[in-house]
């Protein structure tokens, strides 16, 4: 891909362009709208750079061979959407069970159910926190350009290594199938991160131990001479299966904390016209493009409106919002939902200010005027 | 010209995406912002089908088009689904062939043969998008010229490229050869 | 027994695709902008082939009795 | 106002249906509700049950009892209904992605239990809903969206894998023939038991276009060329058989069907809790 | 099953029991501990009352199944664990969307992945709510004896029928394993709810419209002679797909409220020792077992301290625990997990009193003596 | 100290292994271990994959690069393992539940696609790990926990099966004849290509006990009794080959393998991006 | 007695759970609140196995068992597992086969041939929680006589009726003649 | 050339399921208070057979040489 150079680029490819440029050498998929266009374009570039590219018989067997090429060494994507996105549930817990890198896209669509295959829609939101079974954390991100979404495919891959879990991308079918300007970024200026490989010999090599000064276990790749083990039971620092209360606890404990403890790395956030804002829209995604223009005509208005844009969603930027709930009148969260993000808006900032919630479900994107006038008829102050 | 919307509409299969993304090209050539989006429903073909483009020198932030500056519709249905998403002012470029007009008083008009130059006077059905554009770029001016040829030949398959070029002047023919300036009644 | 009594055209239902055209063994039938239309019904033999294969149900056979 | 079969089992307010000008589809549709229609069964007593698909649209134009199922379920959704209502003639409408590639299992298991269920799959050797991604049934060689340097895919041989997995009813016929899908729908819903009929139908828009196979009339007239009968077949020199594909009926199988067997068993030991 | 007399009963019977009173004549499943009981002894009774049972070949297929036998006219139920309830998000989604009653068991042990298969856990509560994609509602229930089980197997089924969606009831993998004395009711003594047919004949049938005075569309079954199609698409009245805006809106508003404004009817939840309260447990299922014991102890030493047991998870009673939380110190949510159903109850309740959490994850119960020493040690009011 | 081939390829502390008295699990796994060493192949070169059941506890056993997947995935995870390193051997441990019931599908995909990895299926007739549901290789008639008046359900022929679904050798041992066990692993490493060998194994904790069939040795006696050699099959009248199963190597083919086909693209396309 | 826990320890197929039950449902017949669970591994055979039972007079809110007023171990793998769960002043019940034993100086033992009754006297091993039970009976009297020989006679496999009734007697004897009421010494 | 060293038993791998006594063409082995038990060795013709079909692999063949 031409570096440095202004293009115009569709999200879904813009994807695929920026995992290519993290390292993607291993995607496996099955076709569904509105995220086809990222398995037919790794289809058609992975060969070119000596990667693999796969058609699975299903969602599951996507993500089971993602996950099995991840633990051969190579970086591995899916990409699905709702029905798809269900579907791999069970994978996404066995890859954060395992402490298995990669990455899963939902370009989401209109649900529940089959729903609205070709409409937008916000609504996988809770689902990319809690769709798997079993106490755990997930990093999920939510991009809203095009050129975000570049950005945001490397560090999904990025963190996905360094935290050793899948890490999940949301989109949104407006941006996924939007072409928009992006100015491709020079490689040299792109941080890569590559899994911490082991230090030590196969002989000491326990694979589920965190050594001193590490965040998570080194991780060697089958093939490279440490024979190792991997199970979703819950297992030791060999990787042998426990029925041991104290090492179920530790083992939950530390995947849980690895991100837990680890959230100001992890969250990335976009503060727009927040300084002296009174009111705040929380937004994410296209909706919080929309949003922008909003606050936009409400500041000229002479309201002091600004935005906090989550690009990290999961885990949720707690820290922040409190500092902001403690400033500020309200808050309204805006998304392609009935209010989902709002719950855990109200959760963390409704102790300190009001927290209301505006959303659609029809298929259709939430305007700016229509922001402009929920806000302007006050009814952001109710939860409602 | 700060913020510029169109929709080019008409049944799937007709090019219309790709003419989209052709202006979108074009314009971003120019050095303008641009978002390029698209609806469509679960046919195959057959269905109606939409592009929108955004052109603006300034950031564009809501994606869709709301009210469009220049609405392009190649069939009947697609002008009656769209021709509300005008604005007031706005122009409306309808393929000739389109019967049972409505009505609007506050729009321009040129009702101009599209299908018919593509398909007869050029002998590809398939150019008339690209006929389109040339319409639609001699109306507007919203892109350079050399932006739309360059996009233009960037996107059409290899072994067409003069085909592209000449449907292109077609399509700003129609428009310098353009009379009949109607005011206030579509097509 | 059942005569036949004519060769319907669902208009509103062809997408003029040509199929009923190009299998029809008497070249009965033709499209005309778009849509199917009965060149000779005379030469019909009533064979049932057009509507058989008709992916849209736009042509049939009516018979009487 | 369509003819009077499609007047009659048809909703046909719904109509013009949702596929392409060409598309295949609606020719096997028409003939399996004529084979309903020569058997004479009830509309009441037929649910017909799709998956998700081009093709899995087609329970919606039906005017029988009809679901539209998740994509590749429509078997297992099609068996808890036979099993709860025996009483039903249940027919699953299917892709070759539907039913070959995210509802492999439920095939299988289907054609184990020897089911009273009848399968059409409508085998466009293409994903056509999701826009031409090659299927488990796409030739080897040819292209798909997934595919662009060319399938290396190996392709099912669907009506072996019904009959190795237990379907007591195999056939296969194409939309070219579409007077023996009418006859194979019917011994279809005839056998007690499990049937497989495989129909080859084609898709110009995407499996035509991606692959320069020609419009719908090339397409169908393919499936003319490369189609032969069982009989004629067998008697084919190995060297001419390369290419073509056996159509007509494949298999018979006799054994006893899964609902009557569950009967025999409430029969044996109902009451006695 | 011999009415009205005390017997030794095992949860997982217990829940087969019921179900058959409530009417269930169908049960698909895949065996997974430590839900196997359900399918076993479902397999052994239901021929026997004429009702089937199948052993599908996986969840997806059960819970497919299921959905097909309830649009066939049989009240229906399936029984799984966390992997399995992981696949059959997808067709929960369905269910929901379709409006198919169902009731889904899910006898939880740890997770995530495959986990700790024969250890307790209550690790699946935020998925039993958000598990599949898109805008939805759930209803979900946690039974906390044996007893209970079979009181709220019935219910399930009855509010399955009455709000014609697929509900959840989430077991303690103890409780569905343990035998305890049940009372078995009488027959007469039990209510028992049957989906509402259709009051019109075919010919006017819409089966998705709700008629004046009720609160789902009435259900006509397949072979009764209403022919009706049924879709997970977004769907008008007559059933058949529709891409308008209103159409969607209408409907996920219709599927989310038919729930969410019948809280009322659908909460069930058991105060204890609450009337003067001053600091407050809220634990579910086994746990709440211990918390009363916990309770009883530190009201012995004086302290003012009451037992909030939602028996409906989901929706949440949150007028309840609004009250509530006006009125107390402090809540402490107890339970099986690193703190699911404590984010809800911060939610609510933290705008107004102080919300700890307390729980474990390593495949054993929550003490009794552990609560206690958790509040004496004034940890519950910290939200940790 | 077990012997040096235990010591060499087995992760020996995690011995005794979880396996009841007399489960054929054990000799299954001796005898692919036994494979792996007559042909020589580096240890760090080979990977095993399991699902999970009694039998997919195997992977943890073993001294290779194992993973232990969720259950039925198997194949899926081993397809991803495979493409992203074809230097390894690839070798998948199933149940005849993992692998038949809800790795149906993977299953009959992996065996299309002829991708090399060596699939050894212990059927044991039943799930054993969740303590006695009948799968789908319960001979019907037979009794468990889950099918308390005999299964009414067919019992595949996992063999038939994975030949109609493209797999490139195909055979079937028992643990009777261990030694047989051994040859056909080897040779499915050595075929290049997807491979499928099931072994007949016992359960004597659930299969043995609910269908009142006695004791391991009884139950391994039976298996020597019904299994007969492909070759002696094939001589038999028709009406003693009822109740037998025929075992050996029951099918060959030639056909591309998958990875190498994708390693042709690769060669063919790369670097034009 | 007001709240009574019980663990029945031993390898799996002993039996022991079955025991459980019987137990509990003695004592549901003997009009107490009851509950018994279990605690299973991954292992179908040979791990080792646990039942618990608790009676009380007054409801039973926390299920399990925390610590034990009897602990029956047929193994030895189960008794120096479990030993520790006995409280202060509880009564151990071991099968006399069992070699190398603890020590702990605060309980009652009983050490006795329950596997040797079964598998020799009666002639059946799979006997042997039956005449644990007979044991644990005559020991504590926790249950009644009638309501423990109804709750055995429910549940053993048909035909088999009289050989457990044999059982529990001769369990019951094992007691009546023990001697060697031992104490602080772990079997 | 490889001759017997012993038959070797690992008692804490024996489950004394009975197989290998069972399938052994000399009689040689027995089991005793639930393990296996080498009865006569000198019977012994070195098959293996023990050592291949003991599930438990605690009966096997050592050689020498
Ligand atoms: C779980 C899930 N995965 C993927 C999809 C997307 N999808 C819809 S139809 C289809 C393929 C259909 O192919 P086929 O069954 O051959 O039907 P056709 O359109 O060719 O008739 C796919 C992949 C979906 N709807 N649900
Ligand atoms: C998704 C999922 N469903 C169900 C289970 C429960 N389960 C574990 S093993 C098993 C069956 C195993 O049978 P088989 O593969 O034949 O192995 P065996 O134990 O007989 O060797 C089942 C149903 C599970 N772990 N995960
Ligand atoms: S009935 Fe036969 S002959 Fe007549 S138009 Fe149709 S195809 Fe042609
Ligand atoms: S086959 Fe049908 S749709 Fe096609 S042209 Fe003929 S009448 Fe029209
Ligand atoms: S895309 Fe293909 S299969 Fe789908 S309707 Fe169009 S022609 Fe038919
Ligand atoms: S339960 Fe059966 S398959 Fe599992 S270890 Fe025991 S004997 Fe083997
Ligand atoms: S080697 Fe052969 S003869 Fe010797 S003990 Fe083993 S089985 Fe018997
Ligand atoms: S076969 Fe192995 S485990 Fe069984 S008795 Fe013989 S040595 Fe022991
Ligand atoms: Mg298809
Ligand atoms: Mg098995």
């Amino acid at each position: 891909m031409p570096e440095g150079r202004i293009k115009l680029m569709q999200g879904n490819e813009a994807c695929v362009e920026a995992a290519i440029i993290a390292g993607m050498e291993f995607f496996a998929g099955y076709p569904i709208t509105p995220s086809t266009e990222i398995a037919e374009l790794s289809a058609a570039k992975l060969p070119r750079i000596g990667g693999k590219f796969i058609q699975m018989e299903d969602e599951i067997g996507s993500i089971s061979a993602v996950i099995g090429a991840s633990l051969a060494g190579k970086k591995s994507m899916t990409a699905t959407s709702g029905p798809g996105f269900s579907l791999k549930q069970e994978g996404i817990g066995y890859a954060i069970m395992a402490e298995v890198p990669c990455v899963i896209v939902n370009v989401q669509r209109g649900g529940p159910s089959t729903g609205m295959p070709t409409s937008p829609a916000q609504g996988d939101i809770m689902q990319a926190r809690w769709g798997t079974h079993g106490d755990h954390s997930i990093i999920a991100l939510y991009p809203s350009t095009v050129r975000e979404i570049f950005d945001t495919t490397i560090r999904a891959f990025n963190l996905a290594e360094k935290y050793r879990t899948p890490v999940i991308l949301l989109m949104d079918e407006v941006i996924g199938h939007m072409r928009e300007k992006i100015l491709v970024p020079n490689k040299n200026d792109i941080k890569i991160y590559n899994r911490k490989k082991p230090t030590s010999g196969p002989k000491d090599y326990r694979p589920y131990q965190v050594k001193e000064g590490d965040i998570v276990p080194q991780m060697a790749s089958f093939g490279e001479g440490y024979r190792f083990h991997v199970t979703g039971l819950v297992h030791n620092e060999m990787g042998f299966p426990s029925n041991d209360n104290k090492v179920a606890q530790n083992l939950i404990n530390r995947l849980i904390n690895k991100i837990e403890n680890n959230i100001e790395d992890i969250v990335e956030y976009e503060e727009y016209r927040l300084e002296d804002a009174e009111e705040i829209i929380v937004a994410y995604g296209v909706t919080a493009r929309s949003a922008k223009s909003a606050i936009d005509i409400l500041r000229d208005e002479g309201l002091k409106i600004g935005l906090f844009r989550p690009i990290t969603i999961w885990p949720v930027a707690q820290r922040q919002l409190e500092e902001i709930a403690k400033k500020v009148n309200s808050i309204l969260v805006v998304e392609m939902n009935m209010g989902q993000y709002a719950l855990e808006i109200d959760r963390i900032a409704g102790k300190y200010t009001r927290v209301g919630k505006y959303g659609r479900v029809d298929g259709e994107l939430v305007t700016p005027e229509e922001i402009v006038s929920f806000v302007r008829e006050g009814k952001d102050c109710q939860a409602n | 010209m700060a913020y510029f919307e169109l929709i080019l509409s008409g049944s799937g299969g007709q090019g219309l995406i790709l003419a989209g993304i052709i202006l979108a090209e074009a314009a971003l050539h120019d050095g303008k912002n641009v978002v390029q989006t698209q609806s469509y429903g679960p046919e195959a073909r057959g269905g109606s089908s939409r592009a929108e483009v955004i052109i603006s020198d300034s950031l564009i932030n809501y994606p869709k088009v709301k009210k469009c500056d220049i609405l392009l519709s190649l069939t009947k249905q697609a002008c009656d689904k769209y021709i509300n998403f005008l604005k007031p002012g706005g122009i409306l470029i309808v393929d000739e062939s389109i019967e049972n007009k409505l009505e609007r008083e506050d729009i321009k008009i040129y009702s101009i043969p599209i299908l018919h130059t593509a398909a007869n006077k050029l002998g590809k059905a398939m150019v008339a998008n690209i006929v389109a554009l040339g319409s639609i770029y001699q109306i507007t001016k919203i892109v350079s010229k050399d932006a739309l040829e360059n996009a233009v030949l960037k996107r059409v398959p290899a072994g067409t490229e003069e085909l592209n070029k000449k449907a292109l002047e077609e399509g700003i023919e129609l428009i310098k050869k353009y009379k009949d300036g109607l005011y206030g009644r579509v097509c | 027994m059942k005569t036949l009594e004519k060769l319907n055209v669902e208009e509103n239902l062809c997408k003029g695709c040509g199929i009923c055209v190009a299998f029809c063994p008497k070249n009965v039938l033709e499209i005309k902008s778009g849509k199917v239309h009965i060149k000779n019904l005379e030469d019909c033999i009533e064979c049932g082939l057009c509507e058989l294969r008709c992916p849209d149900y736009a042509i049939y056979l009516v018979f009487r009795g | 106002m369509p003819s009077q079969l499609i007047e009659k089992y048809f909703r046909t307010n719904s109509l013009p249906h949702i596929w392409c000008p060409g598309c295949g589809n609606g020719i096997v549709l028409r003939a399996i509700v004529k084979a309903i229609d020569n058997i004479g069964i009830d509309q009441n007593n037929v649910c017909v049950v799709s998956g998700i698909g081009c093709s899995s649209r087609a329970s919606g134009y039906l005017d029988f009892n009809t679901v539209h199922t998740t994509h590749g379920r429509a078997l297992a959704f099609a068996t808890g209904i036979k099993l709860a209502n025996p009483n039903l003639h249940v027919i699953v409408i299917t892709g070759d992605g539907d039913c070959a590639a995210i509802g492999g299992n439920h095939l299988i298991h289907a054609a184990r239990r020897n089911i009273d269920i009848t399968t059409i799959v409508f085998n466009n050797n293409i994903y056509g809903m999701t826009g031409g991604q090659y299927s488990p049934t796409t030739p080897t060689g040819d292209k798909g969206t997934t595919a662009p340097y060319g399938n290396i895919d190996a392709n099912f041989d669907l009506c072996e894998l019904a009959k190795a997995a237990g379907a007591t009813y195999v056939s296969r016929s194409t939309v070219y023939g579409a007077n023996m899908i009418i006859k194979q729908v019917e011994a279809g819903i005839k056998n007690r038991g499990f049937s497989f009929i495989e129909t080859l139908t084609t898709c110009p828009t995407y499996y035509g276009r991606k692959n320069k196979k020609g419009d719908p009339v090339d397409l169908i007239r393919h499936l003319k060329e490369i189609s032969v009968n069982k009989t004629e077949y067998e008697k084919l020199p190995e060297e001419k058989r390369m290419g073509k594909i056996v159509i007509g009926e494949l298999y018979r199988g006799e054994r006893p069907e899964y609902t009557d067997e569950y009967i025999k068993i409430i029969e044996s030991f109902k009451g006695e809790i």
